[in-house]
């Protein structure tokens, strides 16, 4: 018996949901991780009537407000004013607020994605590699293994340069989002499948699976039934977890030239627009550097809160 | 023990094998599927035919694609000749193919980008493990006062940086904001060690960074579920100084795990670290697989994916090698 | 045991000064009195031990019984300084006495309670292999128990860690003193973790479940060696454990606890042949009894443990109680029940009245079991 | 950092060369905001700090690495000004400021060569006295050798292939390596009476072979010291220098060649004791050591990077030590024919109009960067007109009413909707695509932009079947000549016999029978100022066809160490001429 069991038994009754739910509610870090989330995802997904409201359109030139000796926009920090709130991009002076805005809907976009294919890869492969065991394990691991040898950044970048133009019906920067949601999630799944797999194998073990199989449960039986409402919580904590992962491989991706196409604004993109003139136009470089610094704190703080939320053992 | 050896290079071969299979259909039999030339590639603005044709003949493309990937093998093997017109250049085993670009063997190239790839990684990681471990056991140890927040808000925000973010901003201060530091150019240890420091420190505390933060969520994380074994309180009852059971007996089991990730980790960046070296403008592995992928190098591609592959596999060898150094349970069989 | 331990949950002199060896003046070797430790926690104050108090002597045996929850364990954690640390979400607010050989441990600096942990109270813990470090050999751990306590060299250490090792009946220990945990087998390392325990003959060993997690024939060879090891130390020992089989065979004395708190408490004869509390009744009616009949079915105490949380102002083990109608006016529900001395050396709480209580025993229970 | 290597890899694939830049007298004062000789552009117009000081070393440093050292596989411009220190040709440009540098004079060449039969055979003399790094003199055969081996495709391509376009003459010469002749001789075009004479035969008269023969491919290389592929890592010299180490992707170092007689020659100084040329991957470092003086020169030429810029452009005292000359390059966009509606020359006025030159010169680096582009052929070139701006470009303004206009006379009054193509690894061409994007899409055009990858350009939009599959209506580039003749600009570009089926270069798919003939005309021009008025008039036929939209005279702005000696650009190559360069005062 230990002193940590009391607490655990004093809530007895209650679900592990319920539990969960209100120890999230007294994590007030966590909590406010979510709320930015749940902003930015309301941000994103009503881009285009907030920039009507109070910016340009992304793609819209104001060449007016830049210096056309030096390149930089006019007036302090970075060109910003009632009307542009961010300031203006250097050379062309399109709205760096708009720009963020609608480069949340792609970085989101490709996070959730991307997290959604490496969680049903993941859980899929990782299920089935735990609980079938033997050589189909074998085959899965040595895969998973294989995948985590693998460069990610170098091989995305050269996949995408192979890739071509229209694919599928789809063209331009949709293309490159696609590529990139497959890529990015593909080399993800398995860091779900191994925790998957190790979650399936202690389960298997345990005695209501057992029970299950003497009554003559079918293995998909078993499998679906009794071993997936088991999975959630890892499954909902490490997705969480993934995506601002994700956020930052996509940043990286567009920062090395293999995310979405101009004139798409996405965040990685503008950064590294950034480099030749920081040192002239500082609030460039910061605007999206810093949007990507709290989404991606937001969604770490959120999902962290989450894991010990769901499961004490880990805070 | 040596047939565990025996077995687990095997494995390291075969997982060798196929990401070279991998990585050689990508990058040599696509270009084929979707009709670009890989000699176009390599030909530049000049494209008359019999260029071309010497090209394909140097490079081996005009042989199907299996024959190819036998000439590569072979080549990283035996060495491989190439045809210099008045005489034979042998490219020398481990030959991992011949960049046209330079007129040099891939693997001079990589030995040549190596020691800068070796001092970035090898010298943040001494920065990350010592400073990740030792916040991680000072948090876990203040667990839950105002340093062990502090620290641990801190590590996550460290996480949530992006290194092309904080490979801007850190010059930005201590170059030009503030003068402490020449710009990061990288300059050979044995050239003149001072000025490899100099040039060194900023992209290490820009990479150790983000891996420090992480490693300091894990070391808390772990050192947490440590100190809450009951060996620990052995430990105690037997009277032991707090110092020593934390020393001897618990940091002792924390690190198994950073071993791991530390494992993982520094085989990867030893690939390339893509995005630092591409911030800080070094010549690295990663530079040169970046430039290589944007010139169509297919050698140097080739070379740099699979000896990241092969960090990445040693790494998870060492790894495994030290589980069983550290910890008595692990049977190596 | 003392003929007159005072009556539990009243307040205790506790004299002004204090610190490191103050001495206190005693009445046995080990003297709790009202032992309270609090854990403030999330959910509120878990009282685990609530105003505990008993003595034990020099080659005695006591043994504390109850279920998990029961506070027992962070009993023994107390006495041996060990509550401050260990895997409580917090630190613990104890109050009241524990009187060591005349010392008060409660008062005493941590560093010289460090100093008495190992050497002059020792603990055998539950499970053996994870209360072993598993990176470290038997012999390095025992060899590092010694050495905190003895300024010797570490070859006389690792000779006293053979002998140990030798005496806990350990064969070959010249070749096991280098075997790591894991490659003993349960009693074995059960048989190591005793030795560690004692190499610095301790006078105070608390064995915290030493049995549960071996099988039947070893836990009775476990239980065999350490009485033999008592009567050759002439150590006091504390038996903790759920199972009033491992305490009838070994035990002097016997503590039920519930709830963080004595319900009955007195020598083995009286607590196992003469049980006063309705608690009492319901473990001895969940014990395997070699001399009951076999189809029987052992009958459980039914309902979980209470929360230790805002316990009810009432009797604690109520809920649970099969009886709890018995007593009138409802007192139950609104007063806690003294801890009230039935006979010499037999101790109860409960709101029944004694008759009552002895009725029930003798016609209801006993001719069950 | 791809995005910062695209940066500067401004000259690297379709680069290579220069031209010109005789700045006309115009540009000068534009650009020269303080007159004399020193200061802002002095080097632009005149000889800044004039001396003969010999001794030093001369520290050069480029983001852009060389492609090769080998004569005949160089393409790169700042590599052939590289090359004027080590390797010599016949003919070289004469190390003059101005209009001066843009001639030719002997420079192995023991006076002009003698043209007979009806300018089709050229006879040269040799100088006496001139000899490679290991003492040996150069003869007749080195320079046949050196000529073969451009041939030799297979093993030494990368540098351009003028002279098997003018020597092969049917014969499908294999280069040496395959040459079954004992002494490697078997091209017949070239032969050599003597050690002295080297005797071309063309098979029709060519006033422009001059300029082939003044290129690196046309230096002598000595056949026993041929190395085949690797001859690039240590070509033999003939020049002040030689080579003593050379790594690719690193740097080289060129140390005095003892065996090279100043005597002989009239181009270069040989001033700097040793020249050390570094390859950095992080060109503001570059900037900031250029600007502190700690290198003298980013050799590359294409210009400071934009922190430096701004930092030069706010101080008077960094901007003496610049210079902001034409590179020689046209930037635009051109518009194929074979793609619809770019068929119809309404629709091509459309997009010329709706364009905003202001902001896509503002998309290339603003006025820096170059001047607003009004035609196809760019100032210094003879019978450039830099004047001449049908299309109203150089107002700087869109003409949005015009461009409706157009469109109605199209047929397509609503707008329509096209591709631009455009090059991944070119930051300023991507964001002038973007500018034309944004241009078009005011008056209804919705063009996407393909970013396509830069290093198959030969067979993206080299390619016309690509193109048409792609519906790549507008595609983005530029252009630099190889050599200093409205042939060597706009031959590529818009002669109907240059269409190819990869690399093609005549992005608009002009084959018109009175442009062709122009150029023949010209060619048959008995000197280059013969032959102006006619590139003149194909460049007015080619304007009027609305199939390219100029973005701009290309300029860079450049800046140099103020301790360097008789510094000057170069009009052949738009660059500082590092013949006559020196460290010392």
């Amino acid at each position: 018996m230990s002193v940590a069991d009391v607490p655990a038994k004093a809530i007895e009754g209650r679900s592990p949901g319920r539990i969960a739910w209100m120890r999230l509610k007294r994590d007030k870090v966590a909590l406010t991780g979510g709320v930015v989330v749940i902003f930015l995802i309301l941000v994103a997904v009503f881009a285009p009537q907030i920039v009507s409201l109070l910016g340009h359109p992304p793609n819209e030139f104001h060449e007016d407000l830049i210096d056309p000796d030096l390149g930089t926009p006019i007036g302090s920090f970075g060109g910003v004013s009632s009307d542009f709130l961010l300031g203006v991009e250097p050379t062309n002076g399109r709205d760096v607020f708009s720009r963020i805005l609608y480069g949340a809907r792609i970085s989101l976009i490709v996070a959730f994605l991307a997290a959604f294919v490496s969680v049903v890869i993941g859980s899929l492969l990782g299920a089935l590699a735990g609980f079938l065991g033997g050589w189909v394990d074998g085959v899965i691991s040595r895969l998973m293994d294989l995948l985590l040898a693998f460069p990610q950044l170098l091989f995305t970048i050269a996949l995408v340069s192979v890739v071509p133009n229209s694919l599928m019906g789809l063209e331009g920067s949709s293309v490159r989002m696609a590529v990139l949601i497959l890529v990015i999630g593909f080399f993800g799944w398995p860091y779900i499948g191994r925790i998957v797999r190790g979650q399936t194998m202690s389960l298997r073990e345990r005695e209501y699976v057992e029970a299950a199989r003497s009554l003559g449960a079918g293995r998909g039986y078993i499998l679906i039934k009794e071993l997936l409402p088991n999975l959630v919580a890892p499954i909902l904590v490490y997705s969480t977890l993934i995506i601002p992962t994700n956020i930052l491989t996509e940043a990286a991706l567009s920062f090395l030239g293999a995310g979405v196409k101009p004139p798409t604004a996405s965040w990685g993109k503008m950064l590294s627009d950034a480099i030749p003139i920081y040192q002239d136009d500082p609030m460039y470089m910061v605007v999206p550097g810093i949007t990507i610094f709290i989404t991606v704190l937001a969604f770490n703080l959120f999902g962290d809160g989450l894991r010990d939320a769901l499961d004490p053992k880990g805070s | 023990m040596l047939v565990y050896l025996i077995r687990r290079l095997f494995n390291v071969a075969a997982t060798l094998l196929v990401v070279s299979v991998v990585t050689f259909g990508i990058f040599f039999a696509v270009p084929k599927l979707t009709g670009s030339d890989p000699a176009l590639m390599y030909a530049g603005r000049e494209t008359n035919p019999t260029a071309l044709a010497g090209i394909r003949v140097k490079m081996g493309f005009d042989k199907p694609i299996s024959e190819q990937y036998w000439m590569f093998l072979k080549g990283v093997f035996a060495g491989r000749d190439y045809d210099a017109g008045t005489e034979v250049t042998h490219c020398a085993a481990p030959c991992f193919g011949y960049s046209f670009k330079s007129e040099a063997p891939v693997w001079e190239t990589m030995l040549d980008r190596m020691p800068v790839t070796l001092s970035l990684a090898l010298g943040a990681a001494v920065i990350w493990v010592i400073a990740g471990v030792a916040t991680g056991v000072v948090s876990a140890l203040k667990r839950r006062t105002a340093i062990d927040r502090t620290v641990m808000i801190g590590a996550l925000a460290g996480v949530s940086l992006p290194i092309f973010f904080t490979g801007m901003v850190a010059p930005a201060i201590f170059v030009y904001g503030l003068g402490w530091l020449d710009v990061s150019n990288y300059k050979p240890l044995t050239e003149d060690p001072l000025a490899w420091l100099n040039s060194l420190i900023l992209p290490w505390v820009t990479l150790a960074f983000l891996f420090a933060a992480t490693y300091a969520r894990i070391t808390r994380a772990t050192m947490l579920e440590v100190l809450g074994e009951d060996y620990i309180r052995t430990a105690r009852a037997k009277g032991l100084k707090e110092g020593v059971v934390i020393r001897k007996h618990a940091l002792r089991s924390t690190l198994t795990p950073v071993v791991t990730m530390f494992g993982l980790d520094l085989g990867g960046l030893l690939g390339g670290a893509v995005l630092t070296e591409t911030t800080f403008n070094f010549q690295g592995l990663g530079t040169a697989a970046v430039a290589a992928i944007s010139q169509g190098d297919l050698p140097v591609i080739m070379g740099v994916t699979m000896l990241a592959a092969l960090f990445v596999v040693l790494a998870n060898l060492i790894v495994d090698l030290l589980y069983a150094v550290i910890d008595p349970r692990v049977r190596l069989t | 045991m003392t003929d007159n331990p005072s009556t539990s949950g009243g307040p205790v002199f506790v004299p002004e000064q204090a610190g490191p060896g103050s001495r206190v003046p005693a009445t046995s070797f080990l003297s709790v009195r009202d032992l309270q430790v609090h854990f403030p926690t999330d959910d509120g104050l878990v009282k685990s031990v609530d105003g505990l108090s008993f003595d034990l002597e020099r080659g005695k045996t006591l043994g504390i019984v109850g279920e998990s929850g029961s506070g027992k364990s962070v009993t023994s954690l107390a006495i041996m300084g060990l509550h401050r640390t260990g895997q409580s979400r917090s630190r613990p607010h104890i109050s009241g006495e524990v009187v060591l050989d005349g010392e008060d441990l409660v008062r005493a600096d941590a560093d010289h309670v460090r100093t008495l942990r190992g050497r002059k109270m020792a603990m055998v813990f539950q499970d053996p292999l994870s209360a072993m470090h598993p990176y470290y050999s038997v012999g390095k751990q025992i060899v590092e128990a010694y050495r905190t306590h003895n300024d010797v060299d570490k070859k006389t250490a690792r000779t006293r860690a053979v002998e140990m090792l030798d005496r806990v009946g350990i064969p070959e220990p010249h070749r096991r003193v280098d075997s790591y945990p894991h490659e003993f087998s349960g009693g074995m390392r059960q048989r190591a973790m005793i030795a560690m325990a004692l190499v610095n003959n301790p006078e105070l060993l608390i064995a915290d479940e030493p049995t549960t997690a071996l099988d039947v024939t070893v836990q009775a060879q476990i239980l065999d060696l350490i009485r033999d090891l008592q009567k050759e130390f002439g150590s006091a020992v504390i038996m903790i454990t759920h199972d009033l089989g491992v305490v009838a065979e070994m035990a002097d004395d016997i503590l039920v606890m519930y709830g963080g708190r004595c319900v009955e408490r007195g020598t083995a004869e009286k607590v196992f042949y003469e049980p006063r509390h309705p608690y009492t009744w319901g473990l001895l009616g969940s014990m395997p009894r070699i001399d009951r009949d076999q189809t029987e079915r052992l009958i459980p105490v039914k309902g979980s443990p209470p929360s230790l949380i805002n316990i009810p102002s009432g009797c604690a083990f109520n809920p649970r109680c099969p009886y709890a109608d018995v007593p009138k006016g409802g007192i139950t529900r609104t007063q806690r029940p003294e801890l009230t001395q039935d006979d010499s050396r037999h101790w109860s709480a409960c709101h029944m009245s004694q008759e009552e209580r002895t009725r029930i025993w003798t016609e209801e229970i006993a001719p069950k079991l | 950092m791809i995005r910062r290597k695209q940066a500067l890899a401004i000259t690297a694939v379709i680069a290579a060369l220069s031209l010109t830049a005789a700045c006309g007298g115009d540009d000068t004062k534009k650009a020269g905001g303080d007159k004399g000789d020193k200061g802002y552009s002095g080097a632009a117009t005149g000889v800044v700090n004039a001396s003969d000081a010999k001794g030093g070393e001369l520290k050069l440093w480029s983001p852009q690495d060389v492609d090769f050292l080998d004569p005949a596989r160089a393409y790169y411009g700042f590599v052939w000004n590289m090359q004027r220190l080590f390797i010599r040709q016949l003919y070289a440009y004469d190390s003059k400021p101005g209009a001066a540098g843009t001639k030719l004079v002997p420079d192995l060449a023991d006076g002009e060569p003698v043209l007979s039969n009806d300018g089709k055979t050229y006879t040269v003399k040799i100088k006496d006295g001139v000899k490679f790094e290991d003492g040996t003199p150069i003869t007749s055969k080195d320079f046949k050798y050196g000529v073969e081996r451009v041939f030799a495709q297979d093993v030494l391509a990368g540098g351009p292939t003028y002279l098997i376009d003018q020597l092969d003459q049917g014969q499908k010469y294999q280069g040496p390596y395959k040459d079954t002749d004992p002494d490697k001789m078997g091209l017949k075009s070239v032969q050599t009476p003597d050690d002295h004479t080297v005797v071309f035969n063309l098979a029709s008269a060519n006033s422009d072979f001059k300029y082939l023969l003044a290129m690196s491919s046309s230096s002598p290389v000595p056949a026993g010291k041929d190395t085949g592929a690797t001859y690039t890592n240590k070509p033999v010299s003939t020049g002040p220098y030689k080579v003593e180490s050379f790594a690719s992707g690193k740097g080289a170092t060129f140390v005095r060649n003892e065996n090279w007689d100043p005597k002989t020659d009239t181009i270069r100084k040989g001033l700097p004791d040793k020249i050390t040329f570094t390859v950095t991957t992080n060109p503001d470092d570059m900037d900031q050591r250029l600007l502190s003086g700690d290198i003298d020169l980013a050799v590359d030429g294409t210009g400071v990077q934009q922190a430096a810029k701004n930092k030069i452009l706010k101080d008077a005292n960094l901007k003496k030590n610049a210079d902001n000359p034409f590179t020689g390059y046209i930037r635009y966009f051109a518009f194929p024919q074979t793609v619809a509606p770019f068929d119809n020359v309404e629709c091509r006025k459309a997009v010329i109009y709706a364009a905003d030159p202001k902001s896509l010169q503002n998309a290339r680096g603003g006025p820096t960067s170059g001047d607003l582009g009004a035609n196809m052929l760019p100032p210094g070139v003879p019978g450039a007109d830099k004047s001449y701006d049908p299309w109203n470009l150089t107002a700087g303004k869109p003409q949005e009413d015009k461009a409706k206009a157009a469109l109605k006379a199209c047929g397509k009054p609503d707008g329509f909707e096209t591709t631009i193509a455009v090059r991944n690894n070119k930051a300023p061409e991507v964001k002038s695509a973007e500018s034309l994007q944004a241009s078009l899409a005011k008056v209804g055009i919705k063009a996407t932009i393909d970013q396509y990858d830069g290093k198959l350009s030969s067979s993206t939009i080299g390619s016309p079947d690509n193109v048409k599959k792609k519906n790549y209506g507008i595609i983005v580039m530029g252009w630099g000549a190889d050599y200093n003749s409205g042939a060597g600009f706009l031959q590529p570009l818009v002669d109907g016999s240059f269409i190819a089926q990869t690399g093609n270069n005549n992005y608009t798919m002009l084959d018109d029978p009175e442009v062709n003939g122009l150029f023949d005309k010209a060619a048959a021009a008995a000197t280059p100022d013969a032959a102006a008025p006619f590139y003149t008039d194909i460049n007015k036929k080619i304007m009027e066809k609305a199939l390219y939209l100029p973005i701009n005279f290309d300029k860079a702005l450049v800046y140099h160490n103020p301790r360097l000696t008789n510094v000057y650009f170069n009009d052949s190559m738009g660059k500082i001429d590092l013949a006559v360069v020196g460290v010392a005062k």
